[in-house]
């Protein structure tokens, strides 16, 4: 059964300097908030997971947390680079980072993979590209009825995911909606995992007979964090921040105004912050 | 009313999309296109972002792949791992489209590094959907501003297969999808040569040289036999593209 | 885009002598008057294809339609033996079945293949057990990370699946809703497919954003068969018949008995009368 | 009141769970038994059915593994593919319940012919979801009627794997689950030795006697050192099924 806890102790609960960490949320519902605490925590030594490292990754990145990123898509969506992560790859600042890079359809197969508890998936892909010749975890299989050779990637297995959700239910269920991406995977791919969310009802009431929903004894930890997907969005409460996403291509270019930005909005700041992020824009959503 | 260059190369790609025609589609270009086109001569296109939106028909452009917008307006939304095994993989998408950072002279595509991979000169973001859009989808538009550093003679790395290094190269590796058959510039508009499948200039925009094409391309570029002109943008097509842009604008309180 | 059809129509458009075909449903849904316009129409030779056989195939199987059965579980849910299948397969009347026999995982995981275009599905499965010895069909691959052994089963690629569903919009989509079975994934690795639904709206209107949809452009015809499901059930529209399911046994057991039934009840009639179904119980449910 | 042996079945079942299981449950006595122990001792209970229902809580027995009941008092419900692979396969159920046509001493399952495959005296529905329950789940109950045709010295086919030809055949596969570690039969339970895995009457219901329980039994069967007395059904434990069963006949207007 899924705990209720404070998001710093949720954080401690499932993170651990050297172990693997999905971050997940797609374009929605990415877990800013919880991304904050790891970095606030000083975790180190992480393998970060994530399809589209996004902001959340460049911040965890920026300030050392991570030791190998596994990712398909490295950017600041609709905006360009992110910088903290080139820094990093480019020239080894803060320290080095190790990459293992895959394209979406196989992160995703990954993911499903794990949430299947298979050790591997098979896929159409790959055919033509460079990528196989700089990542060794790219390998094939062969059908063993058509003899069609099929490209493979290892399971994503993590040590915890994190997720941001809409709500969750007084027993600990959690309920996604809208843009789910592979959040449902990602927590049953993991060994433990953590679940911000915006609000903690008594009962999810009349729903769809087919709702998304993680169920309690699927999910190890609960926090409430309301505003946490900020500057993401959680659907029905407050709208995508795309003003933040143009601003932090400025703050994060430079390793300065970077590092102080860290300091002055994650560092001397708590949790608690998220909450104006989610009442501020609640009507406009 | 006069098209810019950039307006020119979605109006173009619009054109070549029909109402029975189901796009897996990026932001930027791609998704101005696909919006203008179900706006104007194709309401019944589909439309599908990698985000898991099905038939989605938004009012204003998305920011990104995975808006609030795309989903209010979907038909339905499936998680990511469907999207990409039942969808894409699925071979259920008509028309893929892909941009890039660098293309060559047979439409392979470059989104991930800009000298040797281990020691990057520049780390650009990387393929994302695009390996797999590039193989699944049933034929692929490419949308991208010319320029000798994105039109270039080698790949340092291929992130999205085109026609590899001629014609025959896709069907050796077993795909049996088309690949690239359209480029659209800013410029002109390329297609594969059907003998070789190098790109080829078929049309020029209006108020556009070959000279100025070329200068836009790191390799000599072959013209078709019969170049022809684009056909001008109409009032329709830009008035409803910059009313979309407006809205998107309004919308956001950001360029889109 | 899909068509709507007469259900005459949407049968002899997807199914021909020969063909392979996947009438799906899990308890819930089954497409019983498509299976009797099957029969009425006299095909022959068909490789039937279906997790849960039930009625709607023991009916098929004895009028002579099959040729081949792909199945997992063949009874009578709750009541004990389907009485033609168990002829077929034990008299080889009213002539031989081939069978080829799976487990459910092996099937579900079949036709999400299926759907997701891939010639073959690996899963944990078959430790022990003697099915792989009869079904040469069985295989297996290896991990190429973990060095792991997995079964295998073949993709399920239908000629055509039938599903019933609750609704259809006039654009043809077709809303699925409640115990959802495997009928997408059917739907979606088949070449053409019938979709037979309850009742045929102007639009689905507010819904679940995650609804369980088929868009129009993924289905081939649409049939409208108020009751279609019957003795099976639709969510919210009539309850399953659990009488007809504890008579059946009787009807079928014996050979004489169930052709007496079928030219009463379906050579002598038509898809119309599958509405008093829907009509008698629709309170009820 | 004192408890039919059927009923003395469901009741010992019924008493093995907790509030942290998760079950998979089957139709008959399992489901009888899983939802009895909902509503006595174990509320908190996680029933699982493999039709897709999640957590679900019927007010009533379902006659079928996808009754709209189960539905309507699921948590969520799922596609079947994903029942299998992620709920099942995933690892996620603590207890999977069994039956079967035919069981043999090491608890391994027939339910798919008697006599040769290709040339079945009886065909039998067939393993459904039994073979990756019996290996996936963490460990197994099984529900059985005791009888010579039944409790067979040797299986025409092995439908489900239990202990294989005894202890360490399970680890021998590969296998990490306990497999079937309790029998509940009409007239007693077993367990595996725990040296040889060989099934083991390790309680006798109420008046029940040795040999009428070998009388059950093709084999010889094994007792062990300190056989016990099954407890008594109790009041509540009895009334709260039959009140379960009166309301499914009601609903239903069949016997369940």
């Amino acid at each position: 059964m899924a705990e209720f806890v404070s998001l710093a102790q949720g954080i401690e609960a499932v993170v651990s300097d050297g172990c693997s960490v999905a971050m997940e949320g797609f374009t929605h519902l990415i877990p800013h908030a919880a991304g904050h605490e790891t970095i606030r925590q000083g975790k180190r030594r992480l393998t970060l997971i994530r399809m589209t490292p996004d902001l959340i990754y460049d911040q965890l990145i920026g300030t050392g947390c991570a030791e190998k990123l596994i990712f398909s898509w490295g950017g600041n969506p609709g905006v360009g680079s992110l910088h903290r992560f080139r820094d990093a790859v480019e020239n080894g600042w803060p320290h080095k980072l190790e990459i293992e890079e895959h394209s979406h359809a196989a992160m995703a197969n990954a993911y499903e993979a794990g949430a299947a508890n298979l050790p591997f998936a098979a896929f159409r892909g790959y055919k033509g590209v460079d990528l196989p010749s700089v990542n060794p975890q790219i390998r094939s299989v062969t059908c063993p009825y058509s003899g069609e050779v099929l490209a493979t990637v290892p399971a994503i297995r993590p040590d915890a995911a994190i997720i941001h959700a809409l709500k969750a239910d007084r027993e600990g269920n959690v309920l996604l909606e809208g843009i789910v991406g592979v959040q449902k995977e990602a927590v049953l791919a993991a060994k433990r995992s953590l679940v911000t969310v915006e609000e903690i009802v008594d009962d999810f009431g009349p729903r769809n007979a087919n709702a998304v929903i993680l169920p309690s004894w699927a999910v190890t930890a609960i926090a409430h964090v309301p505003g946490g997907a900020y500057p993401s969005y959680a659907h029905g409460y407050y709208k995508r921040a795309n003003d933040f996403y143009i601003a932090w291509d400025k703050i994060a270019r430079e390793r300065d105004t970077f590092l102080s930005w860290i300091k002055d909005n994650v560092l001397d700041k708590g949790p608690d912050v998220f909450a104006r992020h989610a009442l501020s824009t609640r009507e406009a959503a | 009313m006069t098209a810019t260059p950039t307006e020119m190369m979605t109006i173009a790609a619009a054109r070549l999309l029909s109402d029975t025609d189901v796009c897996f589609v990026g932001i930027g270009a791609p998704s101005a296109a696909c919006n203008l086109a179900r706006l104007t001569h194709a309401p019944k296109i589909t439309l599908i972002y990698e985000s898991g939106t099905l038939s989605t028909r938004p009012t204003v452009l998305p920011l990104s792949i995975g808006d609030g917008e795309l989903c209010d307006t979907a038909l339905t939304t499936v998680a990511v791992p469907e999207m990409f095994r039942y969808w894409l993989q699925g071979g259920r998408i008509t028309i893929g489209f892909l941009g890039g950072a660098q293309i060559d002279r047979f439409a392979n595509l470059n989104t991930t590094v800009v000298g040797p991979y281990d020691a990057p000169k520049v780390r650009l973001p990387g393929g994302g959907g695009a390996p797999e859009i590039a193989s699944n989808c049933g034929q692929i538009f490419i949308t991208m501003a010319m320029g000798t550093r994105a039109f270039v003679e080698k790949l340092p790395f291929i992130t999205s297969f085109g026609h590899g290094t001629g014609k025959g190269d896709r069907a050796a590796l077993g795909l049996t999808t088309k690949g690239p058959t359209k480029i659209m510039t800013d410029l002109c508009v390329l297609e594969p040569d059907p003998q070789t499948a190098e790109l080829t200039v078929v049309s020029l925009h209006p108020g556009v040289t070959r000279e100025q094409v070329q200068a836009g391309c790191a390799w000599p570029l072959r013209f078709a036999a019969d170049v022809t002109e684009t056909p001008a943008a109409t009032e329709q097509e830009l008035s409803v593209l910059r009313d979309l842009h407006a809205r998107t604008r309004q919308a956001h309180g950001v360029a889109a």
